[in-house]
């Protein structure tokens, strides 16, 4: 075991898969030499050699395309995407291609490809370095989405998401690569190092895709949340002092629904927390299937903390970032409703 | 200085609509044999000028000529031609079955056999391809079961895509025969992947992508060739310019100011073009390229010069936008007539054996057809698989798909 | 006025949009001489001239790229896209650009742009012609998302769409360009002439965006639905003798809360019926929304009918294809409930 | 005939890596004044091999030479070094503004100023310009003022953006420079729509779009050149290849194996290849592809052959990943330092002057700085105009947005 950031745990995921597996190889735009602009994968060409984790031209469509014909051929390429809000020219490839590759071939071609990429905002980052684009892969069937809250998930859903026969979407929080920022931008961050969930074996390991964790019982009301809202949450059931249940839903698709109604129906009040735009985000698809599953125990309505419906503001970050102001009133509503 | 001379907008016309007399003036029709054959280790940036000419063998005598000949054995001719003759009298039956509501649609190939059945046949059987949905020679050169392919078209209870494509939309990975797609243009960045995929492993096979004149405007193409020119990938690329993409025709694409495989020149990457009529010229170019890739010199882009006999589809209706006879003007011909003309001269065919074959052909189409009919389709009440839906969506089938499945059953 | 199919009133919004602002003009693949691969731009290039609709390259992004640099000179392109099942390659013009051009400059430069694109299942299609999109465009911000579901609002609709000074996206069902199919695919379909909305008047005339239509009224229940699905909603309601409440959104993003919400009040139940497959999709969205506005109101739980959670399958169509007995079988659930 | 010697990836490495000597023997500096300069109105056919020279007018001395000297009076050459002088006053301060915490991020151009003010001198000033994040010297040399610039770095009150957007991502549709995107590439195909547009209007303005070297692998710059060849739209499609993109060295876009300018060939497009780092070769080239622009020849395609100086921005650290001398050891040397040379030559121009002018535009940047500065920081607690947020997500603000305003004030 050692003590690691969620950059560290995530080099190290991948530093054991290239170990393991000669099929398994890395490329993306400056994550060979360079390590990658986040450096997470940093030291990985210069341990395993240059073409098990290479640099590629900045064509995030080409790099997807290419690595579903490696797939095709028995690889499995992991490959990053620089920053979430690039991986729309991607996108067809994605979701008309590795998505549906396995249903239309009938298994005879697959797409077994990890597609890591940072996401979520708290960073300054404005409009393009921020969006948390979660939504537009769950409504695709045939898609895995996956967001990590820590460095012990972080790996070991890794390691799931690269043994995975599936092509997975890896979204990693960026905010909380180097520590469990929790929302209260003006106080000092911690350090993960002072975090549990920052113990990490350092060889093989694997956190099971499609289960959810609850990362905190309580009795007066659910949060089902994911990726660095995880931490907020748990921040703001703190200021409250409410008694919520925290549910960190880690795979969103599939979702892991018998924690979910376990959890509402002994709660019977449920407060939503993502950080993308509210609209059509995956909250609503949370409240849709909360209500469906847990109707007769709902004591107040599904509250849904989000982004507000706009890009990404530069200046505005923090009136824009939901943090736990905004989901502890939201648990303030449910329990007083 | 300002040059205040109002601007206008340029939008392409083909030269001729319907009711006009086709105009292939415009057509450059060069010499059989007149084009050089480099050795395959040429620095692509000496053979820049491939990309103007026009590749070809045959002469109009059925002659072969010139430095491309492939000097094929004539049972290697003979083979090639039963092959294209197959996939035409297929072709042909699979429109009619359309025709007559017993299946939603096909895409013909008429007219460009050549390109499917010469490459097949100059590849490798195992090395991979990433066809269009215009390759179905492909598969009858490599011999896949006529009885699968129709299966697929009718969607019967035997398809092997389990009903779940368009009729035409085969898959074979045994046959090296990549998943068609339907999105135009996303196979050609995939056939690079899977060429890098086999250097990466130190194997052998070479990857072969195709895409057509109107798909060279897709993303894909010029990330295929960014990345084959980046990694020096053992793939072969081909632009199959049949001079149509649906209705519009080959100047919409960008071929009013140069050729398609100039495109090659832009990447570092050599570009042959070739008569995509002449059997003979276009197996040598794809030999040249198979063999390139091989040595582990990169990618070629081959533009093969065709044109689209029929249809775009069993939805199209090309008399709306082009005149109707423009197909046998074709001033490069037929490539079934020229192989047989060929085969001919040689001494190895006659009026009889063609005769003799297009009606055992025919009857092995009818054979396959009478067989694929015989099998439930899919989708009909009697129909058991309904839950067929469900699978293969993900590796296992989760929990929210169970769900779906046990309500659909009701 | 005159009877006109939907084909027919799109194609004259367009015809009257060329006709009164030379600002105007129409491109896609095949809508020039040949007047699209569905006819609905036919004539318009003879009538209009060759640069004001005509065919362009096969490369989506390239399509709405450039139409996002003509509404930035100050155009009003409307572009086909010729399925809706097409639009990937073109995601990122639309979601990091046309729809951010205005919020990230200030207003300074704007995309006022129409998005047409034949959308849904139900033409035998298979999984790369039956597509429904929408929840891809809800959620982003910035865009407006709009379905029509007869020829008189698809006139109607359209020409705002044209006018309005933000991009649209136009999804056109393509179930029902040619006559109301209802969802009984074993029943001859009627077609558009006699039903009276394909009554459309010929010259300028305009259906808001962000209404809602309360098609039929009804105190049993609420159905939420829009494009095709209003016409097997209705057959649903038919079918099962309830006196449904059938509420044709029109434009999903902004969606008319108040027409939503005075129904459900109304009702205390709700049917929210789509096409699109059901994970994420825009059902989601109004389901949240519905039980966030009406929770004390709702005597049962929402319920959604929706496209499975699979690519569109080819040869089983119909058991895809969200039909009346389906939506007569949730009416059915939620008003026993 | 099988070749069964096993395959390899090639993977493209720089020549050279922090702690090796810097090596540019693979640059190709050709003499000045070597390339012809056709005509405007010739066959792009005709011209190729422009793609693979390098246009030079400066020489080693400071002369200006050939056929390309734009033979521009002494006052643009001097208004040209003074912008460019001042785009460098200008990144120094507002990079040195971010390493002290001022504000979140910014990007500097240096060692290609010569790309944005020359080019923007040789347009006319309502031509309309899509740049990346590296052309700042367009709005500087077009007179945009610094402290609306700087207002934008600091998200302040007086942001024209309202604190939307990252620093340094400008927009000023009046003066001609379209708002920066952030997504690389996405504004070439706008470019070309906007000229399209234009052309069709029957105006007489063009646009110019850029992109960089790495970018060039995106899908719009495919669908960008494949637009303009087909509608001849009246646009400049300028690639500034400053060798790097990050930590990705050119040949990782493609230019191991072909120049960049070869690009537009596949297209039919012409190219000129130029020394970026010449103002009077950048200068000549972009007016013969405005000239070509405007007399509705179409689009031309401009290869800046330069090199980025500096690191990519302020969140990067090149000395990771190059040799750290590099920048000095360019051998076309520095743009700023070669005009003002030339200018010396002509004897309009001494150390003294270029002393004076220097302090003189600190200064100015100086007084900028501090004028930017007194105004209160949008998104600080004091910041009244939280709300604004909401605006201009749609044309008219709809109730959820309302709603959520309403939210956020609590
Ligand atoms: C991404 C995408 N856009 C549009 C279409 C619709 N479409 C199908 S075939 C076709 C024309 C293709 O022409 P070409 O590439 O020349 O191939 P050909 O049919 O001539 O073999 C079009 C536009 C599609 N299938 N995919
Ligand atoms: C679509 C997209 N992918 C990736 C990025 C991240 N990124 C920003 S700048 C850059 C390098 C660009 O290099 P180049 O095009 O050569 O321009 P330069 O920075 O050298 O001026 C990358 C990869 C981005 N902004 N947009
Ligand atoms: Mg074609
Ligand atoms: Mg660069």
């Amino acid at each position: 075991m050692a003590s690691m950031t969620m950059i560290q745990a995530l080099n190290s995921a991948m530093d054991v898969m290239l170990g393991l597996d000669p099929d398994v190889l890395i490329f993306g735009e400056d994550v060979g030499y360079f390590g990658g602009v986040f450096r997470v994968t940093d030291g990985l060409q210069k341990k395993h050699g240059l073409t098990r984790c290479f640099d590629t031209p900045i064509g995030e469509a080409g790099i997807v395309g290419v690595a579903i014909g490696m797939g095709a051929y028995g690889l499995r390429p992991i490959v990053e995407i620089q920053f979430a809000d690039y991986i729309y020219p991607a996108y067809d490839q994605l979701v008309s291609e590795a998505a549906r590759l396995r249903f239309r071939s009938a298994g005879d071609f697959t797409a077994p490809i990890t597609v890591r990429t940072p996401y979520g905002g708290g960073i300054f980052g404005g409009q393009t370095h921020s969006q948390s684009p979660e939504a537009l892969f769950t409504h695709v069937a045939g898609l895995t989405t996956v967001v990590p809250s820590t460095p012990y998930d972080a790996k070991g859903l890794l390691i799931s998401a690269v043994e995975s026969n599936d092509p997975i979407i890896f979204l990693e929080p960026k905010r909380i690569y180097n520590g469990p920022f929790d929302g209260h931008h003006d106080r000092p961050v911690t350090p993960w190092s002072r975090h549990p969930a920052s113990e990490v074996p350092e060889g093989y390991y694997t956190v099971p895709l499609g289960k959810a964790a609850v990362v905190r019982a309580g009795e007066a009301a659910t949060i089902l949340v994911y990726g660095a809202m995880v931490h907020v949450a748990l921040a703001a059931v703190e200021d409250s002092g409410i008694d919520a249940e925290v549910i960190d839903l880690r795979t969103l698709v599939p979702v892991d629904i018998e924690a979910i109604t376990a959890s509402v129906k002994k709660t019977g009040r449920c407060v939503i927390v993502h950080e993308a735009t509210r609209t059509s985000g995956f909250g609503a698809e949370l409240s849709a299937l909360v209500q469906e599953h847990c109707f007769y125990h709902l004591e107040a309505p599904i509250e849904r903390v989000a982004g507000w419906d706009t890009p990404y503001p530069h200046a505005f970050e923090w009136d824009y970032f939901p943090g736990p102001a905004r989901v502890a009133a939201a648990l303030r509503r449910v329990t007083e409703g | 200085m300002k040059n205040s001379r109002a601007l206008s907008l340029h939008v392409p016309e083909p030269r001729t609509r319907p009711g006009d007399a086709p105009d292939f003036s415009g057509v450059d029709v060069s010499r059989p044999g007149a084009v050089p054959r480099p050795d395959i280790a040429t620095d692509p940036r000496e053979i820049r000028d491939l990309a103007y000419g026009l590749i070809r063998v045959l002469d109009d005598h059925g002659e072969a000529v010139g430095p491309w000949d492939p000097r094929l054995d004539a049972d290697v001719l003979l083979a090639g031609l039963k092959a294209m003759m197959l996939t035409r009298a297929y072709d042909d039956r699979m429109y009619r079955a359309q025709r007559q509501g017993k299946t939603s649609f096909f895409m013909k190939s008429r007219g460009e056999e050549a390109v499917a059945v010469a490459q097949a046949m100059a590849l490798d059987r195992d090395d991979m391809c990433f066809p269009t949905y215009r390759q179905q020679g492909l598969l009858i050169a490599r011999g896949y079961p006529l009885i699968q392919m129709m299966n697929q078209v009718y969607s019967n209870e035997r398809d092997p895509m389990k009903g779940r494509q368009l009729p035409s939309m085969y898959s074979s990975r045994e046959t090296g025969f990549f998943s068609i797609s339907g999105n135009l243009g996303t196979q050609f960045s995939q056939a690079v992947g899977w060429a890098m995929a086999s250097a990466y492993k130190g194997d052998t096979r070479i990857a072969s992508g195709w895409i057509g004149d109107g798909a060279t405007a897709e993303a894909d193409f010029h990330h295929a060739l960014t990345f084959a020119s980046v990694y020096r990938a053992p793939v072969i690329l081909n632009i199959v310019n049949n001079q149509w993409a649906i209705s519009s025709f080959q100047g919409l694409a960008g071929g009013e100011a140069t050729t398609f495989a100039a495109r090659a020149i832009g990447y570092g990457l050599p570009a042959l073009r070739v008569d995509g009529n002449d059997f003979l010229a276009v197996h040598a170019a794809t030999a040249w390229a198979a063999e390139r890739a091989r040595a582990n010199l990169g990618a070629t882009v081959i533009e093969l010069f065709t044109y689209r006999a029929e249809s775009h589809s069993t939805s199209d209706d090309p008399s709306r936008y082009r005149p109707a006879d423009e197909a046998e003007r074709w001033p490069l011909g037929d490539p079934v007539a020229r192989l047989a003309q060929h085969l001919t001269v040689l001494g190895c065919w006659s009026q009889e054996r063609q005769a003799a074959q297009q009606k055992a052909l025919d009857d092995l189409v009818r054979a396959a057809q009478r067989e694929a009919e015989a099998v439930p389709a899919l989708g009909s009440k009697s129909s058991s698989r309904v839950t067929d839906m469900f699978d293969d969506v993900y590796a296992e089938t989760p929990w929210h798909l169970r769900q779906q499945a046990r309500e659909l059953e009701g």
